[in-house]
């Protein structure tokens, strides 16, 4: 059976990792998934595959899928006020359904 | 007459070691659009190699020298550092089109510590026969930190009187925290603390010095390729952090010079010493600077800065500054 | 022209990797996508950027695309069914639209 | 708040990847963000973990967000147009809502 | 008393060893927070090396060696393998809070081996100057895959016994073969094989064994950095793990020391290869082990037996075990 | 009669080289389901590490070698690569089942040139004690460049014959240069151009020779463990593939053997030379080739030219053809 749900796409400079995962793990994500990349936006054009002993310009994309859509939105629109304003990133947030709810 | 011919010789010289020709090698190979890449997890641990061995010698032979001669030079470090800085706020952050927390962060770029060119210089000594003091390398730290920690204070400083104030406050104590724990600090301090307490004399030999020059040429040839690819990245940015980052480590090195010189006299400061001080002002920094400025002045461009002291303030340090204060000592102190 | 598709979204350890998409290969998914990651869940928290001799406990996100939304739920359900009991890892489904249907 | 966007995602071999973000770039994307993978389709099994020094049959996974959907549609369009007929890869489209709108 | 005091000074001599210093070195970075890190690329690398390495070593000396005289050692480090499981199972599984496919994950680990205390052991053992058979550590598969097979079989006659039945059928053979297949054990067995049959000499001494000692100290590091940074997932593990992984490496070693004496009394089993026998005894696998429980044991929470063996288990190991059977060996053989 | 049992001899001597025991290592792990992986990080850069060292140590002896003996071997390079390309088109071309399209990829690419084989065969030449030219590796990119070229004209005649016409436009000039960018052949020129100007000498015997062997036995296994893994992929292609991948690298290979010998009769090219020019006409491009003949014919089908490239015709180059040249230089040329 499958439950209707939400996904929220961070995608930040690595610079914010620890911050970012810290608030999901308090305000009360049961996970995240992340994978690192490269990207270009307004600033710097990041590239992944160049070596780059600052590894906190990469990007990396975070995602989490919670059940509660409107949890899920405070989370976001937290993390776009508290971290956002002065560093890179953008946010966006996807409906999705899941398998397995209780692992949510 | 004669002196300047023979710096003039000397200079042309250096100009001719592998070192420098694997730097050429990496801006002609990206100028040319190569798809050569150095993997990112070799160029991470060809820096640890090489800081990790430049710290193991220094321990190694610390035990045999007089500590209390480490404290002019270090000071003059600190005192370098942190003019640079000033410097920096006065002239690059006064010119028109050009952002302060920019300015700021570039300066304090230039007056942190690179330890890639510091590599290259010890190389381009050894290659001269120059000796300096074990402890020499050390000085790192004490020019690195107070440069980053003024750069970003001021910036703080700045944003205070112009701005509605707010934003992230940053203590002098989490900036020294960060340079120290930068993987290019780290390294090099552990690599003194393991090489004074065990004196790893064989294993240092038998693979750190070992190894130590390949991938410092490795090494040069990332740093030409990267120097070339950054370019791009000046594009978007104000003329003078070129004119910048063309003049100021010249200027620095040579500003580092005259202070070595008085330690020189005052406390035997060496020839070889005064170089590496000169050089290490004169370099900017590629490792623990770029995060610890994006961190503390969030407003400043990650392109303006990256993009002058990459793509043309390091190249200005390897090709330009250390042929050019080798032969300096060599006349100044007839080595 | 775009066509209605669902895309689906398998996060799992890389212990799994082979035998899900050997199921995704036997039961007629056209193709697939698959990149590492770390994450964080119940349990273990996995870094990706970390030494580890051990691969098998990283995370790889997988997603596949297709026309019939209905074979790709099954297909969804058949991995939760066979490896979400005993092994770590979540699914999720989301809608789409996808050009060049001949692909798929 | 949360503004209804566009989210494209193309999967395409690397050797297209310089092109398709000087395409997104042409056209007006804000930006993108690209990650590297591995994957199975109708020709190769690429895996990214494999010793390869040709790297240009490699997986990348590139996404763009765009407040306006049509615009984005476009830009799939003529990717799709240009360079699926000769190569691999596949696109797909999932509607999204962003915060902090004006980055887009 | 003479003989105690002998023991302690050797002791103390070989914790100053260059390699404990790196692994020190490792656990101050994570602990102070450094950002240095051995990219995954190196890790892995390193790890071929030595096996390889050791591998190749064992190969080229074996052609002169009775292999008669390996098959008593090999049929104790079986038993000691089956010995640590058990014990682990009636200690460790039988506790209040303790779930028993935990448990017994846990003891598979530490009843299996870890390839890098091995190398670790044999460079300690080489600047001490004690001899072993070139063969000894090849005894590492003869422990290390009756222990993940007995916990294994453990584990799904324990699963049959109270639940429902159901669940992954494992066979024994399919444990053996994924040991076998371990990126650890396969390096080590194609060295050997490739020794043994072209004799590379030359590339051994030139290649393998120039960068062995080097490569070993940055595993040291990285092995001390890992083991902090896993401590943190002790905390959601029951106290247990934490004492069973500090006592038990000792007490296995010193059992395996047990029988090594007696092969040493009845086939002269060589004192330093006593040792090996032990160190591996002691060590806990860091390679092979947990995916072939995680696979084979798929109830038991990885937290557990990855937090207690990487944080604990393997620093005991190196800086616990190591010297003392060496200083022990020293004693009781009078090398 | 006589020599006929010397060439046996030699030839089997050749087999036990360890160079070749890593390549069937590699086999043998791949074979077996071993999770061993050489990380793809450490492949590129013992790629990187080969070439270099290839292209310094060429230019640093070109210095004393009349350049001029290179024109013929040079042109004979070129002929050999259109030659072996038009073969292709006409033998494997014409086959039921094989699309035109993936016969002209695949025919290029065993034109191309594979700079792991050249490597294979200096070290075989080395180790049997047989002289070349410091140049002869430089003949690389003369046989790579034109069959690159011809096999991507021919495909895109072909085309415009039978086809709606339409699809990219591929220009020699973009071949070429393409070609001369890719990792390889931008490291072997690199190393060229150094060594020739400011002769690393230090350098080179230092590090990159110090480590060449080294790196040599772990990409033989690492090729050994590709050519296992993609033999998968040939199933999906009609069996003539394997046939062209078994047979032409001998045959190809015979044939550069012959017109090495004129230039070794007319210009005085040396056995080694041959043997090298032999094994460059043998071998098929792994890293050059695939990217630029994906790009100029896009209509054929990588698994077929790389399954029979990296699982077939690789090994034979590798395992059949080095030595059979060897030795029958031995013969022909009494070394
Ligand atoms: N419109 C977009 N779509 C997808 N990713 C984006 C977009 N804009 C920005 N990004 C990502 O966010 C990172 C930081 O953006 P910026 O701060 O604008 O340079 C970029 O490097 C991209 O990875
Ligand atoms: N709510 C979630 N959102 C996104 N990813 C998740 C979530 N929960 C678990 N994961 C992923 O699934 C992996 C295994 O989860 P677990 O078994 O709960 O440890 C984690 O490491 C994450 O990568
Ligand atoms: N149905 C699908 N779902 C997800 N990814 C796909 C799908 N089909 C193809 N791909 C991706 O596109 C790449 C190229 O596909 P192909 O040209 O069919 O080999 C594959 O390697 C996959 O990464
Ligand atoms: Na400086
Ligand atoms: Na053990
Ligand atoms: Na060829």
């Amino acid at each position: 059976m499958a439950f209707a749900a939400t996904t929220v796409t961070i995608i930040a400079e690595r610079l914010l990792q620890d911050r970012i995962t810290k608030l999901l793990d308090e305000t009360g994500a049961s996970g995240y998934t992340l994978v690192e990349g490269s990207g270009k936006g307004h600033h710097l054009t990041r590239t992944h595959d160049r070596p780059s002993i600052v590894r906190d310009f990469d990007i990396v994309r975070i995602e989490f899928v919670m059940l509660d859509g409107d949890h899920a939105r405070e989370i976001a629109q937290q993390i776009a006020d508290d971290y956002f304003t002065d560093y890179s990133g953008i946010i966006y947030i996807t409906p999705a359904e899941v398998l397995r709810s209780e692992r949510f | 007459m004669e002196s300047l011919a023979y710096f003039a010789a000397s200079f042309v010289t250096q100009l001719q070691s592998p070192m420098l020709a694997f730097l050429f090698g990496g801006f002609a190979l990206a100028a040319s659009g190569s798809k050569l890449a150095i993997p990112d997890a070799i160029y991470r641990f060809i820096i640890f190699m090489l800081l990790m061995s430049v710290g193991l010698h220094g321990g190694i032979e610390i035990r045999d020298s007089n500590l209390r001669e480490l404290a002019l030079p270090a000071f003059f470090a600190a005192l370098i550092g942190c003019l640079i800085v000033l410097i920096g706020n006065f002239t690059l952050g006064r010119l028109p089109k050009v952002n302060r927390d920019d300015a700021l962060a570039t300066a304090g770029l230039f007056g942190a510590v690179s330890a890639s060119t510091l590599a290259a210089a010890m190389v381009a000594l050894d290659e001269r026969g120059i000796a300096f003091e074990a402890w020499a390398p050390a000085l790192y730290p004490f020019m690195d930190i107070p440069a980053l920690i003024l750069a970003i204070v001021l910036a703080s400083m700045h944003k205070k009187k112009t701005a509605k104030g707010g934003g992230a406050t940053i203590t002098v104590r989490s900036i020294v925290v960060d340079s120290l724990r930068s993987s290019a600090l780290s390294a090099l301090l552990l690599g003194l603390v393991i090489g004074f307490l065990v004196q790893p004399q064989e294993l240092y030999e038998g693979f750190y010095d070992l190894l130590f020059r390949g991938f410092l040429s490795i090494l040069m040839l990332i740093m030409g390729m990267e120097a070339w690819s950054r370019l791009s990245e000046l594009r978007q940015v104000a003329q003078w952090f070129v004119a910048y980052a063309l003049i100021s480590p010249i200027v620095h090195g040579l500003l580092a010079f005259g202070l070595g010189y008085i330690a020189h006299v005052m406390v035997g400061f060496s020839p070889g010493g005064v170089v590496l001080l000169a050089v290490i002002a004169a370099s900017n920094s590629d490792i623990s600077g770029p995060p610890t400025l994006r961190a503390g002045i969030p407003g400043a461009n990650p392109s303006a800065f990256i993009g002058s002291s990459t793509s043309v303030g390091t190249p200005i340090a390897l090709v330009v500054c250390i042929p050019l204060f080798i032969a300096l000592a060599e006349i100044v102190f007839g080595v």
